[in-house]
């Protein structure tokens, strides 16, 4: 095995990882909140009014980003789970537990977004459309995750429980995704696309990738928080616990 | 053939114990005792391969359990606090159910002659929910001689085999196992009651304070 | 091998025979379900007409999501699932063998019962034969992925409900395509596409279900 | 003796708090159950607002009677239902504190949850308000009634879906009143007289159904 | 003060017993020993009220128990095969419960003293559902130490007490047992195990065989 190897293993240890955290976090808060000042900016006072929707459309510039993070924070979280279950390791389980709350969060803020400015657009909050049904759907594989993990007391039994759920829920992903091309719905298909010149303004789209790197930095900062908080608690027999916290008084 | 090393157990904030080690050859016993809630119920499941251990491992044969698998698990027979019975069918089906799944499929004649054995001659063919406390144990008991009857099983893990048993079950039980013994095999069991465990070696381990 | 799985489902059938009220209020259940609807939105027949396949598909998967609570739950209870992890056969074949006896004696019956319900809605012959073989390669894949469930929430309390949390989103693109090919098949579109999408979820879950739900268990009985 | 109920609730409360996840999944079965039924029927805003009324209803009788199986079951398993029968206390009491714990835990909830469901249906805002009531009313009705099914079906394998063969039928009164209010509400007729009748069932229920259920406790662990 | 008179059962097509009778005052124990399967539990559950005896009857203070209903459910505490307690509740909580709805609302102290006489110190926070087989039944047992120290409920009927409890514990409820019929309690128990059961009177029932 090579160097990165063991680099890897030892970033993997949650006593080598919890100060490193704790070192990482201003900096992504603080790129969080600069990148989410200038995206709320452009989007809101830049980016030109919508020739057919008016000024309604801007609430895509938090509702594009939340979809986009409900759905990519699942995978990676369904990846840790995976990592956490095949090789034992503690810390990317409680990666996974870490990061289902603020993918929760982003799943509803995309609902609840969505919901806003279907009434403008559709005339209704809701619509039983396949996009927006399954995108509920990924909020309660979310709550079932966090609930079958709160249900087990043994943190153990409990990560490897909800762990085997997430990596069996990671099919839901692609059909959100998909769901669009699937049924003709009414909701929006992709309009970012790699192979496709895009069909939006400049500014907007600048506006759209600035909020998209906020939602970013603030998942992970938030996530790292999370996480330190739940290594502490998880191994608060081990003896560099104690010592951190004899540190901290 | 059994070999634990440096075994340890962690539950809730407790540390049941740690740096466990022994060895068992063919005919010895393993008598496990301790008072209650010091863990031998814990070190019974973590030797079957139930409870992952928190540090150490347990070998069979010079291998370990969690690589030997369905290998190791056709040598063992584990009865725990439970009967592992299903209410709704007798005993006799019962025993050759739990049989058939051990990969040694028996006749009726065979079962029935293993449960006549633990004195259950006219309750074959009862449900199982109908029967008392003790015979139902004497059900679950029943695979002990049925497995000796048919030389299968070596390793045998007994929680508190002798609970809720009269004198003449107890009997019955020292005598299979003595039988187990003399045939070469290995018994690890606990128990609160005081027993003849008299033939073979037997070891002891004391858990808990 | 085979002879382990045999061995599984034929206990399992045994002890189904054993409770046959067990098998007959699974069915009752989903009957009741349909039959309910009419009750609580009231008798236009083309109205009904048109939520029929969608009915009989809730209710199908509401009745073998209930059911599920006794594909493990009893084993575990009387301690014979330990036991079954200790034997020594792959579990996940023991697993299969546990739920193929359990679609038999749930699902099976749902299936054969269905076209009654739906007569009763008024759909015609082409349409029930649709959601017939829908059923048929549905309730399977529906069975296998409730297992998976009903592993991950043994000896958690309440799992019971925490059960259908976690299987009923996985439910749905079968309810999707199920659903979808009676209605396609009556706006005359056919029928063919839903059910090899449906046939292809039933596979998949054939191949990979077993093996988690039998990890699933590993875990739970920790 | 009112210490006794008292003290019965409190234990029921404190159980439901350690196990929040018991509370929040009868919570969301009633959600998803209701969201199924898009996905089923197809999206035609129109048909959905129509059967509304009918969908919650039925949700919300699936999800009480779910939770129905915990009622007695977990104190049936672990002994502690055999020492109630035992206390000195009238045992319609006991029944009447356990019942209406699971109310707070499980009915509640889903009355407080529907007005948000009838919304993504359409509903409007008097619908709303009488589906509120309606369920207000009924939900007491149904975890009384439920409970007398609970208490027979003790002990039997199988009682899970027993219970709902048992008390399914005895729910359809309560189900045809108060989706019916609704609908009566929506064709302008006025839901008062549906809504009366519900609160008659209501009342009945309450006097008899801890009787009956405490016989039938007594009867189930003979 | 209990008395039966010409009791009997019918299991099935099995006559457990029949035209049993015997009566006991304060002070005395009954101790009901017979093999596995001859109707110990069956009796014991009759004195109580939950199975109806297919002939004869049972009084207390003269008075048959099915018309006392619940004045006799007020002075009798039964302990049967199960614990009966709330996995997810603590020790504490549960015997707080048993205990309110008993008819005896006790304060937390009196609760932590009874577990703590059953040496469950430390474990009385633990819910249940963690313990160990013989701590459970210590938990149930707190319940006969916490009825002597409020002198409540007089005749105590205990299916195998001694069940999965070791040594120490034996012990504890011996004494218990002994203070018990010293302040002119009754006592009906089974058990396999042999026991020092000395104070007060001591009648037995042999059944079955
Ligand atoms: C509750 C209602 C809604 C939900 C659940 C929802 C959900 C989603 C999801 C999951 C995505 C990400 C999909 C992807 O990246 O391909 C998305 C993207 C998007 N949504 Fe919504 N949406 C809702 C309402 C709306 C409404 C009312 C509009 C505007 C008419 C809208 C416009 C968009 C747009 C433009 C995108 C970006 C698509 C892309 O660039 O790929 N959404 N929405
Ligand atoms: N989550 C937890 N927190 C604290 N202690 C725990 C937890 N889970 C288990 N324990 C403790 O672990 C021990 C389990 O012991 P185990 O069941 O192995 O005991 P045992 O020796 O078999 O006892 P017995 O003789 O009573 O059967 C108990 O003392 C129990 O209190
Ligand atoms: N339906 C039935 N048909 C035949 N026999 C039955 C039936 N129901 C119960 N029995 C028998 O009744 C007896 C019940 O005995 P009980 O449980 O009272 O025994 P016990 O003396 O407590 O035994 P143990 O010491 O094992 O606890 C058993 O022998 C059982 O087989
Ligand atoms: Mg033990
Ligand atoms: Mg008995």
């Amino acid at each position: 095995m090579s160097t990165a190897g063991i680099n890897w293993f030892k970033y993997s240890s949650p006593a080598t990882f919890y100060p490193l955290a704790g070192r990482m976090i201003p900096w992504f808060a603080a790129l969080a909140v600069v990148s989410a000042v200038a995206g709320l900016y452009l989007g809101f006072f830049v980016a030109p009014p919508d020739y057919q929707q008016g000024d309604a459309y801007r609430i895509m510039f938090i509702h594009v980003p939340a979809a986009w993070m409900s759905m990519f924070i699942y995978v990676v979280m369904a990846g840790y789970a995976a990592l956490g279950l095949i090789f034992n390791t503690r810390l990317s389980a409680m990666m996974a537990s870490a990061l289902a709350p603020t993918g929760a969060m982003f799943t509803f803020l995309a609902l609840w977004t969505g919901a806003l400015w279907g009434k403008p657009m559709w005339g209704t909050w809701w619509v039983w459309d396949a996009r927006l049904t399954s995108e509920l759907i990924l909020l309660f594989l979310y709550i079932g995750y966090m609930s079958l993990e709160a249900a087990i007391d043994d943190p153990r039994r409990a990560s490897r429980a909800s762990g085997l759920l997430a990596i069996v829920g990671v099919v839901n992903v692609p059909i959100i995704y998909y769901s669009v091309q699937w049924w003709n719905t009414l909701h929006q298909g992709a309009s970012i696309s790699f192979d496709k010149a895009p069909t939006m303004a400049a500014t907007m789209l600048a506006a759209l990738l600035v909020m998209t790197f906020a939602c970013w930095m603030y998942a992970i900062a938030i996530v790292l928080m999370r996480v330190r908080n739940i290594i502490l608690e998880r191994e608060r027999h081990s003896e560099w616990v104690m010592g951190v916290l004899e540190e901290e008084k | 053939m059994l070999e634990a090393q440096g075994l340890g157990a962690v539950r809730g904030d407790r540390r049941l114990f740690a740096g466990l080690n022994f060895s068992l050859d063919g005919g010895e016993l393993l008598y496990v005792h301790g008072p209650n809630g010091s863990g031998k119920t814990t070190l019974l499941r973590m030797l079957c391969g139930l409870v992952m251990p928190a540090e150490g491992e347990v070998r069979w044969r010079g291998e370990t359990i969690r690589r030997l698998g369905d290998e190791y698990r056709r040598e063992l027979l584990y009865l725990g606090h439970t009967v592992a019975l299903k209410d709704d069918l007798t005993g006799l089906e019962n025993l050759r159910i739990a049989s058939a799944l051990q990969g040694a499929a028996v006749h009726e004649a065979q079962a029935g002659e293993a449960l006549a054995a633990l004195g259950l001659t006219g309750f074959e063919d009862l449900p199982v929910r109908v029967l008392s406390q003790g015979q139902k144990r004497r059900v679950a008991l029943a695979r002990l001689q049925l497995s000796l009857q048919l030389g299968r099983a070596c390793l045998w893990i007994l929680d508190e085999p002798f609970t809720a048993l009269d004198k003449a079950a107890i009997g019955v039980l020292e005598a299979v196992l003595a039988a187990h013994l003399e045939g070469g095999g290995i018994v690890v069991l606990t128990t609160h009651q005081e027993v003849a465990l008299t033939a073979g070696v037997t070891k002891e381990i004391a858990m808990g304070g | 091998m085979l002879a382990a799985l045999r061995c599984m489902v034929m206990r399992d059938l045994v002890l189904a025979v054993r409770r046959v009220s067990d098998v007959l209020t699974t069915l009752f259940f989903f009957v009741i379900v349909v039959s309910l609807f009419p009750l609580g939105v009231g008798p236009e027949m083309e109205m009904l007409r048109t939520i029929a396949p969608g009915v009989v598909w809730v209710a199908a998967i509401l009745a073998s999501m209930l059911a599920l609570g006794r594909l493990f739950g009893h084993d575990y209870g009387d301690g014979t699932l330990e036991q079954m992890l200790l034997a020594p056969q792959p579990l996940a074949l023991l697993v299969l063998g546990k739920v193929l006896a359990h679609w038999l004696v749930t699902g099976l019956p749902l299936v054969l019962m269905a076209p009654l319900l739906g007569l009763q809605f008024g759909l015609d012959t082409v349409a029930l034969e649709v959601l017939v073989i829908s059923l048929l390669l549905g309730t399977p894949a529906i069975s296998l992925i409730g297992a998976v469930g009903a592993a991950l929430t043994l000896g958690v309390r309440g799992g019971g409900v925490l059960v259908s949390l976690l299987v009923l989103p996985l439910y749905i693109p079968v309810l999707i395509f199920g659903a979808g090919a009676v209605e396609a098949e009556a706006a005359g579109l056919g029928a063919g596409g839903h059910l090899s999408l449906l046939g292809a979820i039933a596979v998949l879950a054939l191949c990979f279900a077993p093996l988690a739900a039998a990890a699933a268990l590993r875990i739970s009985l920790e």
